[in-house]
């Protein structure tokens, strides 16, 4: 090694050199080749120290500089910054931990005196073998991608484009909006919900620095904060929605119908469909599941139907790669699966509805067009509401969701706007009835209602045709019972969590940075969570937590800002690496990719955190672990065993 | 002018890499064409003398197989080393020590202690061989024989590396081309590409990005697919921990590598890179499981240094008294 | 304190050898030593191992006939697992064994023991070698040589992987099998060399049978030794070289015992001498007596002509011919005749290649079903074949996960050792007298190694010239008297100092 | 041996381990003076080689010391420290040197008195067990 090395001993004003023989130490660094030059200073880190470091790094003409001082994780950038000002490569340094884990944790001052010297030699030892790295930075990326186009989720796209930022907004289903635009009306205002939502939805549709990506979803996502690279699947419409002019020509004639999930089936649907009347974007989707011609059988009736030839059989799926700087995950909730709750017989005796079927019936968009019927045709004359069906209840829910009642009430309200004459019954525990307009709004619809308190227990039965339930030891029968379960997450909220590396809670909800402080933050720096991805919430919560998401990015990428990457990355050495493959897998940032062409690993040096644990494991030793090379670590571990 | 002397020597081998030059067939003739074998004692008349009797350097390169397994072999070797301009540890026993480097779990007490007490051997005065014999006539005399297998370089300073057991032919003709055009890299050169097996394998395309080996097996509970990366069926291949260049003899007759080329450069032990590269693969996240795991390798020495025993870090099994020898 | 003639080194035998040989103070032989310094230790360091790599660890013993020991091993391996190999496994093996010694014996014929007799004793030594041999038979067929050498081996490293040290036995059978086109190759070389084995054995008939000089040699007292004989056969007592029972003949040529691997023990017992790193093998029920023969003395000897004298018969139709020619020549059956080996193994190479062919035109071994996993472990095993110089025997006791616990080898090279020592003596009883080497102690002795095929011969597979031997003659205080040795010319030289 | 003092290299992951060790220092607590830390960022950087490696040069024992499992800085390093460390005892058993040469163990930041106390285990272990000597065999005859 031929650098000119220098050995700057920091006595720490006496702590560190009242608890050593310094000469002795001193005197064997002296005798080590390369050690151009050897001093001592009272205080290294004060403002005199550093001086009288720059000065003596220029005086000796130093490339490369031994600090025997405190811990590293100290003084480390102190003194790097001081190689960097007198233009010496900062990873020149090495420190010698004499202080934190050398004198003060070895009362005895022989022993500390020869572990000093020990650390001091190996630090020399492994400085000789230290090479100069650059440190790299790379520009945060300001554009945003939003998983979800709920309320929440275009909320967050909406705020994101007024300050000009890229969004790309995805959806996996045909259509955007989520719950709220499937429902007639909403509490406690009673105000039009499509007529609400869907200004929002067709800004959106329309925002040129958003991009809607709907019948689409997550395939990989790699990176951190100002830098992911995203993968996007576009799934087939079958549509070209250039020419599609939502005309609906198409979907009568389709000869295949499945029960139609957006409403809540109680009505059917076809192959090719839109969700549900004024669905946005209104460009219908082939689903190839059902379709008969793609079952193989030669079917195009759609096709023929249509006036623009706009159904495109032959369209494939596509996946369009992204980067973006920060993300929002606003995939939503659904509503609990009541069938689940036995005693209450959803799905087994006629005329018992769940909460988005009742909104359904009641929606004016929805399979009666508004007209709350029963499965025979006729109006229910005595309708039941059970409240917190499965909810606060440890076999099922444990949680209150907090928007039911409320929800509830205004349930009333339509039922009786609609069937002015029938007989409404509430079957509760208590109610909740958050917000300064809660209480005022369930005082007044409870006048509309007859109301049955119970204690816990309730079931259904079937008798003659109606439905009996039972509770307090009381039963009564209706025509029609709604069953109103609380809020989960939404199914594929595992999926979405393993894609981004999110940390869930024990419900499945995204679990926050901090229940109390941060809740618009995930697990992880750059991946923000609104809406009922994080907790069952109200449109108005969403909507502010969706705000609050936005600010946040936008606070942390600022563009043009620079987002420093790691230095002591791990490369892998091309004419060595006999692409063996064993690293792959290892890489906890997924920075490894393997090239098909060269048949060799890369290390992504901007995903790369440095660990190392790839270059451990390399058996050809082309992975080499910058500044944690095998040779300066052996370089060291020569000296301490001496 | 007159052709260039070439030696070729053996010490603690099979053979084999005699074979090998023989199998280099039509390829010999044109080789001893070129140059003047002074010295081949399979072959020519073996005289100590007339190379001791040679001038320092005079032999302008000695192909040297075989670990150094006797003082004699150490001795002979010495003076070669003296004689010759060039030193090429041939095949894998000179380079690090082969199997007869197996030999390092135990030591000369305990080979004697085996080999002239089998079942087979009638030998109820646990007689055993002695470097002096004493008999009627006179004295007999047999060379000692060391309790540590030594690579040739362990021994005296070699120029240059041909692996393999033994080398293939190619190697062998492009080092004696290299040797012969003065083309010759760098001193300590591994005259073989310094890359892993992986690279050349016939199954790395099919490899998965990812294996999580969940358990190991042995070829005594499957037959190997004769596509598949052995590690992907839970073989021990030592394919990633071992140098290129073989031609892929073993994986092409479906049987998983054993690293007779030694390791890549960069590398000081074979069998502890291949460690790293496994283990950090287990599908283990206790120590429970990873123990589970690692039940299944019975003779990690075995099978991880199986030819490199000598060259590893650690040399030989260590001995339950302080000291070496 | 006697004179000392000190031939060192004799080409080696898994290392070198070195003979020794005392004059009594008349300068006659009082006694004569066979020292081989060389040991690996094989037995020790294959204790820990898992008994499947066996097959590719035991080869390393020997470069020359590696397929020897990797078929021994593997059939030890099998017997430890308890499992018995499908049909077209062990058809794969045992065609890989066959060309094996077809390319084995050939290679000896011409290069080694082939120019003592093709081109001559006495022939400058330039000349006693492959090119020698080339000179008189002419290039074509030196070039056909080593062109059937290339292609038999190419067999074992198409089946095997390497031909230097094959890899694909495994438990219960092979790692892989030949397809279609590597079968009809096979099968073509196969033919080529059935041609070749019988153009050697004319060869031989030709030079040497033809020429008296050579045949009294060959039936002369020198190379005599009445011993015992070992060798595998078959069921109906002809030679098998891949499988069978151990067949053992006295002197007379009878049944002395016939026995199955397992029972090896009970057979073969082995010396040990503190002047010689190498055992030397005897009969267990005869005893040892020393390096004399007779049948008092338990000495037995291996390889080629041991093989003929312990079978009824050969397997295959052309060898069997041949074999009932060289009997009635030789004055029938067992022949002690040293320097028969080479007619022998010529036999064999005619042998191993017609059972090449018949193996090679069987279907079966393009069957898929070339492996027998192991259901359990037997913990014990013991496998046998017959290298090409001689029986060679591996076998292993493990634990219960089959790792090695204790690994016996009674290795094919060392079955004559005992009787290389007696030959060697007896070379040099009748060649010095008072004190005085003559100079055809040389190439007498020579031969006498030679014929023994020698894996001596790891050091005859040479296209140069045989090995050449020194002898110095000693006087007591050690200086040399005298040393004979060759020139280039093959003359001899006698050095006084 | 009563007066022989063991040497033994211990490999500190940066983000766990290494600031306990501080730590223990900073509160003025005591570890023997025979443990000789080197800092790696992460103890997934730890190869079997540099254990050996430590062994060959001198080292009577080994430490390998990480961030309790789930807490690695690097997310799972510590888990392929995990997995590696069983094989490399049973080889490392298998070479002749014996498992309580080495340790490895899961010290947090905040676990200032535990790294204290498994040092002064460690070493009062490897001094029982006495030096280690590498035994790499030469080529002389005689046997010990």
């Amino acid at each position: 090694m031929d650098k000119r090395i220098g050995v700057f001993f920091c006595r720490c004003s006496n702590l560190i050199s009242d608890r050593l023989d310094e000469e002795r130490v001193l005197a064997k660094a002296r005798q080590i080749d390369g050690v151009v030059h050897v001093a001592s200073h009272n205080l290294l880190c004060s403002p005199e120290g550093k001086k009288f470091l720059a000065e003596e790094i220029k005086e000796h003409s130093l490339d490369a500089v031994v600090v025997a001082a405190c811990s590293p994780k100290l003084h480390e950038k102190t003194f790097m910054t001081i190689l960097e000002e007198t233009g010496v490569n900062p990873f020149m340094l090495q420190m010698a931990n004499i202080r934190e884990q050398c004198v003060w944790i070895t009362p005895d001052k022989a022993e500390a005196t020869e572990k000093a010297t020990a650390y001091i030699l190996a630090a020399i030892n492994r400085v000789g073998r230290h090479e100069s790295l650059e440190t790299k930075a790379i520009e945060c990326n300001p554009d945003i991608l939003v998983v979800g186009s709920g309320v929440a989720g275009i909320e967050a796209a909406k705020n994101f484009s007024m300050a000009g930022r890229k969004v790309y907004l995805v959806e996996k289903e045909p259509c955007i909006g989520g719950v709220v635009a499937r429902i007639e009306e909403v509490y406690p205002s009673m105000e039009c919900a499509p007529c609400m939502i869907a200004p929002m939805q067709q800004e959106i549709l329309q925002d040129p620095n958003v991009e809607v990506l709907t019948y689409s979803e997550i395939e990989e996502v790699k990176g951190f904060l100002g830098n992911f690279n995203v993968k996007i699947l576009k799934k087939p419409k079958s549509i070209d929605e250039i020419n599609c002019l939502g005309c609906g020509e198409c979907y009568p004639v389709c000869p295949v119908e499945v029960k139609n999930k957006f409403d809540g089936g109680l009505a059917n649907r076809h192959a090719i469909y839109v969700p549900y009347a004024g669905a946005l974007p209104n460009i219908p989707v082939i689903d190839r599941d059902i379709c008969l011609r793609f079952d193989g059988q030669d079917c195009s009736k759609c096709a023929d139907a249509c006036p623009m030839a706009a159904v495109v059989f032959s369209q494939e799926s596509e996946t369009i790669e992204v980067n973006v700087g920060g993300i929002v995950i606003a995939t939503g909730g659904e509503t609990y699966d009541i069938s689940k709750v036995e005693e209450l017989n959803f799905g087994k005796i006629p005329g018992i509805y769940n909460t988005i079927q009742m909104e359904r019936l009641i929606a004016s968009n929805g399979p009666t067009e508004g007209e709350i019927v029963m499965e025979n045709g006729d109006a229910p004359k005595k309708i039941a509401i059970i409240h917190c069906a499965g909810s606060r209840n440890a076999k099922h829910l444990p949680y209150c969701s907090g928007i039911c009642c409320l929800n509830n009430m205004k349930l009333v309200r339509n039922i009786k706007h609609a069937i002015p004459d029938a007989e409404l019954h509430l079957y509760y525990r208590d109610f909740c009835l958050p917000g300064k307009a809660g209480q005022a709004f369930a005082d007044e619809t409870l006048k509309k209602a007859i109301a049955h308190r119970y204690c816990g227990k309730i079931k259904t039965s079937d008798s003659d045709g109606k439905i009996a339930i039972h509770a307090n030891d009381t039963s009564d029968k209706f025509d029609m019972v709604v069953l109103t379960p609380g809020i989960v997450p939404s199914a594929d909220g595992k999926k979405i969590a393993e894609l981004f590396d999110l940390e869930l809670d024990d419900y499945g909800f995204f679990k926050e940075d901090h229940n109390l402080l941060n809740i618009s933050s995930s697990s992880m720096e750059g991946i923000q969570i609104a809406g009922a991805a994080q907790a069952p919430k109200g449109i108005d919560e969403a909507i502010a937590q969706a705000a609050g998401t936005a600010g946040k990015l936008l606070a942390k990428l600022v563009p043009g800002r620079l987002l420093e990457i790691e230095t002591k990355v791990t490369v892998i050495d091309e004419e060595l690496c006999g692409g063996c493959k064993m690293c792959i897998s290892l890489c906890p940032y997924s920075a490894i990719d393997f090239d098909l062409e060269e048949k060799i690993s890369r290390v992504n040096e901007v995903l790369c955190k440095g660990c190392g644990t790839c270059a451990a494991a390399c058996p050809s030793g082309a992975a080499v672990a910058k500044h944690f090379t095998k040779e300066q670590v052996y370089a060291e571990i020569e000296e301490v065993t001496l | 002018m007159s052709k260039p002397k070439v030696a070729f020597y053996w010490n603690a081998s099979c053979g084999g890499c005699e074979e090998a030059v023989v199998d280099l067939a039509e390829d010999i003739l044109t080789v001893v064409e070129a140059v003047d074998i002074a010295f081949w004692p399979v072959a020519l008349d073996f005289k100590r003398s007339d190379v001791e009797a040679m001038a320092d350097g005079e032999i302008a390169v000695s192909f040297i197989n075989g670990a150094i397994r006797t003082s004699e072999q150490a001795e002979m070797v010495t003076m070669l080393r003296r004689k010759s301009q060039l030193v090429v540890a041939f095949g894998s026993c000179a380079h690090i020590g082969g199997i007869p480097g197996l030999a390092n779990v135990s030591d000369k007490a305990g080979i004697f202690d085996r080999v002239y007490k089998t079942e087979s051997t009638d030998n109820p005065s646990g007689t055993f061989p002695q470097t002096k014999t004493d008999i009627a006539e006179g004295t007999l005399t047999l060379p000692e024989f060391c309790d540590t297998v030594n690579t040739l370089d362990q021994v005296i300073d070699v120029d240059y590396y041909l692996p393999g057991c033994a080398p293939p032919p190619d190697l062998i003709m492009g080092a004696v081309a290299a040797i012969l055009e003065g083309k010759l890299p760098p001193k300590g050169t591994v005259l073989s590409p310094n890359k892993s097996l992986c690279s050349e394998c016939s199954r790395q395309e099919s490899k998965p990005d990812k294996i999580p080996i969940e358990k190991l097996a042995r070829v005594t509970e499957i037959s190997p697919s004769t596509d598949k990366c052995f590690l992907e069926q839970g073989l021990i291949c030592m394919g990633p921990a071992t140098r290129t260049g073989c031609g892929e003899r073993c994986i092409n007759a479906n049987m998983p590598c054993r690293g007779c080329f030694g390791p890549t450069d960069e590398v000081l032990d074979q069998g502890a890179a291949f460690i790293g590269a496994l283990a950090s693969n287990f599908d283990a996240d206790t120590p429970e499981a990873a123990d589970a795991i690692t039940e299944k390798l019975i003779d990690p020495i075995g099978i991880f240094y199986m030819y490199g025993l000598p060259s590893s870090i650690l040399k030989r099994v260590q001995r339950k008294k302080e000291g070496g020898e | 304190m006697a004179n000392r003639i000190t031939i060192d080194p004799i080409t080696r035998l898994e290392g070198h050898g070195k003979i020794e040989i005392f004059l009594n103070d008349d300068g006659n032989v009082q006694n004569a030593f066979l020292q081989i310094p060389e040991l690996r230790g094989f037995e020790k360091f294959a204790e820990g191992r898992l008994v499947e790599e066996m097959p590719r660890i035991t080869p390393k013993i020997c470069g020359v006939c590696p397929t020897a020991h990797h078929m021994a091993s593997g059939k030890a391996v099998d017997a430890v697992y308890g499992v018995d190999p499908p049909p077209a496994a062990k058809k794969i093996r045992e065609l890989i064994n066959s060309a094996f010694m077809t390319e084995d014996h050939a290679l000896h014929f011409f290069f080694l023991g082939g120019p003592d007799f093709i081109v001559g004793p006495d022939a400058p030594k330039g000349e006693r070698n492959i090119l020698g041999v080339l000179g008189k038979v002419g290039l074509e067929i030196g070039k056909q040589v080593i062109s059937i050498r290339k292609r038999l081996r190419n067999i074992t490293s198409t089946l095997g992987g390497r031909v230097i040290h094959p890899v694909c036995n495994i438990p219960g059978g092979v790692s892989r099998g030949p397809t279609a086109e590597e079968r009809d190759e096979i099968l073509k070389t196969g033919r080529d060399a059935v041609d070749f084995a019988q153009f050697a054995l004319q060869a031989f008939a030709d030079i040497v049978l033809a020429n008296d000089a050579y045949v009294q040699l060959i039936v002369g007292e020198i190379y005599q030794n009445n011993t015992y004989y070992m060798g595998l056969v078959d069921k109906s007592n002809k030679v098998n070289l891949y499988d069978g029972a151990v067949r053992v003949v006295d002197p007379e040529g009878r049944e002395f015992a016939k026995f199955t691997p397992p029972e090896y023990l009970e057979h073969i017992a082995e010396h040990v001498e503190p002047w010689s790193y190498i055992k030397f093998p005897f009969l267990k029920k005869v005893g040892w007596k020393g390096f004399v023969d007779g049948p008092e003395s338990g000495v037995y000897r291996v390889a080629p002509l041991a093989r003929l004298n312990v079978a009824d018969g050969m397997a295959t139709p052309l060898a069997q011919a041949e074999y009932e020619r060289m009997f009635e020549v030789l004055g029938g059956k067992p022949s002690h005749h040293t320097l028969a080996w080479h007619w022998a193994r010529l036999i064999e190479l005619l042998y191993a290649a017609e059972r090449l062919v018949e193996l090679a035109s069987d279907d079966e071994i393009l069957s898929d079903n070339i492996r027998t996993i192991p259901s359990g472990i037997v913990g014990e095993g013991v496998g046998i074949v017959e290298a090409p110089r001689g029986t060679l025997i591996h076998h292993y006791k493990t634990d219960r996960d089959g790792r090695v616990e204790k690994c016996n080898l009674i290795v094919a090279t060392i079955g004559n050792s005992a009787a290389m020592c007696m030959a060697v003596e007896k070379a040099a009883r009748k060649l010095i007298k008072n004190g005085q080497a003559s100079d055809g102690i040389l190439n007498m002795v020579e031969m006498a190694f030679r014929a023994f095929d020698p894996c001596m011969a790891c050091a005859t597979h040479s296209i140069t010239n045989a090995p050449l031997v020194d002898v110095l003659l000693r006087a007591p205080d050690g200086r040399e008297v005298m040393r004979l040795s060759r020139d280039d010319d093959g003359k001899v030289v006698r050095e006084t100092r | 041996m009563s007066d022989f003092e063991p040497k033994i290299v211990a490999f500190l992951c940066n983000y766990c381990s290494y600031e306990g060790a501080d730590r223990a220092g900073s509160a003025r607590m005591e570890s023997p003076a025979n443990v000789r830390v080197i800092r790696t960022m992460c103890s997934g950087r730890i190869e079997p080689e540099m254990v050996l490696e430590s062994f060959s040069k001198g080292a009577d024992g080994v430490m390998i010391l990480g961030c309790h499992p789930g807490d690695c800085h690097f997310k799972e390093g510590n888990y392929k420290t995990l997995r590696r460390y069983s094989l490399l005892v049973k080889t490392l058993d298998e070479f002749g040197i014996e498992p309580d040469r080495i340790a490895l163990d899961w010290v947090s930041a905040s676990e200032a008195k535990k790294y204290t106390e498994i040092t002064a285990a460690m070493t009062e272990r490897v001094r029982k067990l006495g030096p280690f000597v590498l035994d790499s065999g030469s080529c002389k005859g005689e046997t010990k």
